[in-house]
């Protein structure tokens, strides 16, 4: 799995990539929070344009980063998600807690 | 109806065989004229009880097995997937979105099934494990749910 | 050598399921790091292997079952691939180059399973169905080819 | 399955494309023999540019043509297959006695 992990300002992108299921789930939910340990991360952005499919066990993980995040008074973006991608996000309400938006540029300065 | 095609997959209870279930199912469904969105709909549900087969049923344990069975009609593709798991306490509640008896989960994935596919039956019971049984029309129309324990 | 993956594949005799079971395979092979190349080979490989068990173990009915079984471990995949069928007379004659029981076909079946796999054995009375297995290592090398009767 | 069939100056041009296997081997084999037997066909060149799978059965077909046109001394040619089917076509030794042209235009030529 491809994970892509970048700090800008306080606010770390996270590009995802490929199918994201259950099979990947631990790893993303690990490697997120040894991040979120080690640095110092007010915000989050997941960039998922380059993700193909998308189950409940990643939106659980998705959900479980924001309840981390937005305790400390953070937000939560996702960045171009693909149709079908998107209507999983649409559907589970997860857009009701983080905002979309259609590039990180615009994400970062919606945050900032 | 008469069915035109049928197979059975057995695997191991491990999280990368979620990847395999649904990329087997779509080759299979792709037999009949669904749409690339219905094939996307399907394998959905499958890795939603796929999953829960392995992370529910079998609390992760990686070395029991799942089967799935799959039958083509001229019109409907039939999966049902079964798991010898834990098996669930209360059908009925475990079919109500947002519940789920893990803290770390949202208890959506039988809302995907039943949003994504035209039918879904889920028969368990505690000690006996867990048969999901669920149908999808080619051109599709609105869901039925029902439940049996 | 511990395997890490397994599954079960059964479905029915039918043409359309040549293609079925080799993506199903080359889904299930994928888990480890194959080339594209090498998936192409098992591809190839599988429809060899399935195809022999509609064309001649079941002379083209319809209504039997081919299983197939795979194992994964470390470094190499192994299938077996079964009929039963009505098996093969003379397997080391089958195994020949341009052998062909059927003036349509071209004898080239196992001449592919056997270059495009690592490992190829064809158990196979008359009347008992055939037994095809064959393995492949990521990051092949040379083949070995045996017979049994 | 797609199959396209031109007919230029007595030269049968069929056209394959996806993944060809035993599944497809009898269409294409009807399909042949049907427009065999009701135009006049001296030659034949079979397109593969866009096939993606081709296994012995489909083989079976292609040589079977070849004897009936080679009978009545035509030419059977393949033109452009990728390199994975590229391999089958050569391991099973065809292209003794059908030639391999870059393009239906130079095929074409070489026949006339
Ligand atoms: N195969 C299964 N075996 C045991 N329990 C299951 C199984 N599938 C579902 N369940 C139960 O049903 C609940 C709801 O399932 P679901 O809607 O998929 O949500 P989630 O998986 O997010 O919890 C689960 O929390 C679990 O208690
Ligand atoms: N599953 C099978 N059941 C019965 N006979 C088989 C089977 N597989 C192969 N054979 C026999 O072995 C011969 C050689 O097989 P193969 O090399 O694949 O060539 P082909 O399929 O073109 O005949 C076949 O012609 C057939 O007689």
């Amino acid at each position: 799995m491809h994970l892509d992990f970048e700090l800008k300002d306080n606010t770390l992108i996270v590009r995802l990539s490929g199918d994201m299921d259950l099979g990947k789930a631990d790893y993303l939910r690990n490697s997120l929070e040894a991040v979120l340990d080690q640095q110092q991360v007010n915000n989050l952005i997941f960039n998922l344009a380059q993700v193909t499919f998308l189950d409940s066990s990643i939106l659980g993980v998705l959900l479980g980063r924001y309840k981390r995040i937005s305790k400390k008074g953070g937000k939560v973006c996702i960045v171009e998600p693909q149709p079908q991608v998107r209507r999983i996000l649409e559907m589970s309400g997860l857009f009701q807690v983080m905002e979309e938006f259609p590039g990180e540029d615009i994400a970062l300065k919606n945050i900032g | 109806m008469q069915f035109i095609n049928q197979m059975k997959l057995k695997f191991l209870s491990i999280p990368a065989n979620v990847a395999f279930a649904r990329v087997t199912v779509a080759a299979f469904a792709s037999q009949l004229d669904y749409t690339l969105s219905d094939l996307e709909e399907i394998k959905v549900a499958v890795s939603e009880a796929v999953g829960n087969s392995i992370v529910h049923g079998y609390d992760q344990a990686p070395d029991y097995y799942i089967e799935i069975f799959a039958t083509l009609t001229a019109d409907t593709l039939e999966i049902r997937i079964k798991d010898d798991g834990k098996g669930i306490e209360n059908v009925e509640k475990a079919l109500q979105p947002a519940f789920s008896t893990d803290a770390e989960r949202l208890g959506l994935g039988f809302v995907f099934m039943h949003s994504f596919m035209d039918s879904l039956k889920v028969e368990s019971q505690p000690g006996n494990g867990t048969l999901v049984i669920m149908s999808k029309r080619v051109g599709a129309s609105i869901a039925q749910i029902s439940t049996e324990q």
